[in-house]
């Protein structure tokens, strides 16, 4: 039963990727990926990936469309023809899939409990990260405390990623004048009113979201994906301008340190205290309990640097004016 | 037993939304697909967290119900804008 | 001040609903965000007494009562037209008269409509609203004033 | 005794929900233009949904995870009806499918 909603919903998604590939009205596109993420979302939850999927979720739901759809305002509507040939664009794909698909062939059966990677350190996860760690949520034990450095690594992404585009924004920006204020939408009074009852809502979801990644999927990278979209929601509704009074670009960039310095922070004094770098064991004298305040800053690090790049993200391509 | 009909009705539902948006024909009808098709994703993970008796995937739909709508505002901001609605093509009729 | 407390209270119901972990950590942590979102909302002015006055909150749950028994009624209509073998329906535009003072009972008068299957609002003016509706039926149930009648009782000294 | 109506009730409410959910998919491919369409998606937001989380939380007892079905229900009627409504006002506003009037904006 379950395979057979797993291979449905894969089929689903082979036909919606197919259909964003030959649509030429790049809006449209916009649309039937939406459509696809909601899919994965749904796929990741029947693999039981539920962590995967809330991030799908918030992303998907929250974020990724409206930071497409900016872009495209940027741009334009249609896709262009392709000039070229199709030929050599063809073979390269055929070739490397038909490698890909070669190289399968030598991978363990799907869910095969023999295969390598489930004898490797996914056994000490599972059986005694709650003893070393003491989170019922496993995911959250390896994201923050086992591989800390990936999750590291990671928030260093996010936060180079902000930064590159807001330079990379900057030198297409027009003169303070010829700034495009896309309308806001606050003379609609249903979806005024509307959002001034969820957007309270949704950011204490948001904070539900980032203090239970003990216990349940969540954590900070969706927790702050969902914080940024209330606040898009809010400058959607209320007004841009209303937003930069509460979060003006120096503040937000200031947060997207903070959050950062805060994880490497947490690493750093851990290293102090005599432990290596992000072993949290040293941070209290009971080995669980520091581990526990180890994870909670951490996820509150990448909580503030995702909420504050997400959102800046938005408000500067909501900034940039169509070149003509 | 039922919960599993419950299921495939909606995969059933959730395949004919996936052809309106595809066929559209206008932009419109796609973005109600699109929208449409949350909702069917919503209840359609409610089913099967009880079909694989773990419940708390509730969270996810939860958050699907509260913040799926922002993209639909946001097309309408661009709209308004007038961004994105310049170049009319095929369904401008 | 007043819905400062009433969004606190909410707020925490809110997240006491959600968490299931009445431990005293998570606990606290939820005192600090219930206290962060409403510092939050009153310092952007996201909602204020307009948004969800409080004699509304007790009298909401009757018009929900009558609005789901419309929401059936409607629902079997609509299902009635979608198996029909010959598709008969008359799809209109048409407008409702919104008479209401408030903007909060205008809003919850367009979106029952949309509620409903079988009519959708597709414009809100000052005292009009633009209604789709999809077949005769339908538009007849928009004309009669049952709707209005409530609504008026909801707005009653708001 | 009980426990066996309230597992039919479930059931039900369980088909009734499939049935509508199939309904609105019919209603979606087989009505005519977008504006009708829309009231098909009203069907799938508004009974459809009902039914399924009914029928979901009578077998979930009563505990958290029938508070967080309902809260589900609660806020799918909050957003939905406001998405059909943005949806159908900027279809409006740019003057698709208004065919026989003179009111129609070129833009």
């Amino acid at each position: 039963m379950e395979q057979a909603i797993d291979i449905i919903l894969l089929g689903f998604l082979v036909v919606v990727a197919i259909a964003v590939v030959k649509q030429r009205d790049l809006f449209a596109s916009v649309i039937l990926f939406g459509i696809y993420s909601l899919l994965s979302a749904a796929i990741f939850v029947s693999l039981d990936a539920v962590d995967v999927a809330f991030t799908e979720a918030a992303v998907g739901a929250g974020i990724s469309s409206i930071l497409i759809l900016s872009t495209l305002a940027l741009t334009s509507r249609n896709e262009k023809p392709s000039s070229h040939s199709v030929f050599l664009p063809l073979m390269v794909v055929l070739v490397t899939g038909a490698t890909l698909v070669f190289g399968t062939l030598d991978m363990p059966a799907f869910a095969d409990p023999e295969a390598p990677v489930h004898k490797h350190v996914a056994p000490r996860y599972i059986q005694d990260s709650y003893q070393e760690v003491g989170m019922p949520n496993i995911v959250t034990s390896v994201l923050a405390s086992y591989r800390g450095y990936d999750t590291m690594g990671e928030v260093v992404v996010i936060f180079t990623a902000g930064v590159a585009v807001l330079l990379l924004l900057s030198s297409v920006r027009h003169k303070e004048d010829e700034l495009s204020n896309l309308t806001d939408l606050k003379h609609h009074p249903i979806l005024l009113n509307v959002a001034q009852i969820l957007i309270p809502i949704i950011l204490l979801f948001a904070l539900y979201v980032q203090f239970h990644g003990d216990y349940g999927p969540g954590g900070g990278f969706q927790a702050g994906v969902i914080f940024a979209a209330g606040f898009i929601l809010y400058a959607m509704i209320i007004g841009i301008d209303e937003i930069r009074k509460t979060f003006t670009p120096k503040y937000l960039h200031w947060l997207s340190v903070t959050g950062v310095v805060l994880y490497i922070g947490v690493g750093i004094v851990t290293l102090l205290l005599g432990g290596e770098f992000l072993n949290y064991n040293v941070l209290a004298e009971e080995k669980l309990t520091g581990q526990h305040w180890g994870i909670f800053l951490v996820e509150l690090g990448v909580g503030i640097t995702v909420t504050a790049t997400m959102l800046s993200l938005f408000l500067s391509f909501s900034e940039v004016r169509r070149t003509p | 037993m039922i919960l599993a009909i419950t299921a495939i009705a909606l995969l059933v539902a959730m395949a004919m939304t996936l052809l309106r948006a595809i066929l559209g024909p206008s932009i419109f009808d796609r973005i109600l697909a699109a929208n449409a098709f949350g909702t069917k994703i919503v209840l359609f993970l409610g089913v099967y967290g009880f079909l694989t008796e773990r419940p708390d995937f509730l969270d996810i739909a939860l958050l699907y119900a509260l913040i799926n709508f922002i993209t639909t505002l946001a097309i309408l901001r661009f709209f308004e804008s007038g961004v994105l609605f310049v170049k009319s093509d095929e369904e401008s009729n | 001040m007043k819905n400062s407390l009433v969004l606190s209270a909410l707020l925490a119901l809110f997240w006491l609903l959600l968490s299931g972990h009445y431990v005293v950590f998570t606990l606290i942590l939820g005192l600090v965000s219930v206290v962060l979102i409403v510092w939050l909302n009153h310092k952007m002015g996201i909602s204020d007494e307009h948004t969800l006055p409080v004699s509304l909150l007790k009298r909401l749950p009757n018009y929900w009562r009558w609005l789901f028994v419309e929401i059936i009624k409607s629902n079997l209509h609509v299902v009635k037209k979608i198996w029909q073998p010959t598709l008969d329906i008359e799809p209109q535009f048409t407008t409702v008269s919104s008479p209401f003072k408030t903007n909060l009972v205008k809003v919850i008068h367009a979106n029952s409509i949309t509620l409903t299957p079988g009519t959708v609002t597709v414009a809100v003016d000052d005292h009009v609203l633009l209604v789709h509706a999809l077949t005769k039926q339908t538009l007849d149930s928009l004309n009669s004033t049952k709707m209005n009648d409530k609504l008026t009782t909801l707005e009653k000294d708001l | 005794m009980w426990e066996l109506f309230i597992l039919y009730s479930s059931y039900t409410l369980l088909l009734l929900g499939s049935f509508l959910s199939l309904t609105f998919g019919l209603g979606l491919l087989r009505f005519p233009d977008f504006y009708s369409r829309t009231h098909a998606a009203g069907v799938a937001d508004t009974l459809c949904a009902a039914l399924i989380i009914f029928g979901l939380s009578l077998q979930s007892g009563f505990n958290l995870v029938t508070i967080k079905l309902f809260l589900i229900l609660i806020f799918l009627w909050f957003t939905s009806p406001t998405s059909s409504f943005t949806l159908a006002s900027t279809a409006y506003r740019s003057g698709y499918g208004i065919k026989n009037n003179s009111s129609k904006r070129a833009e």
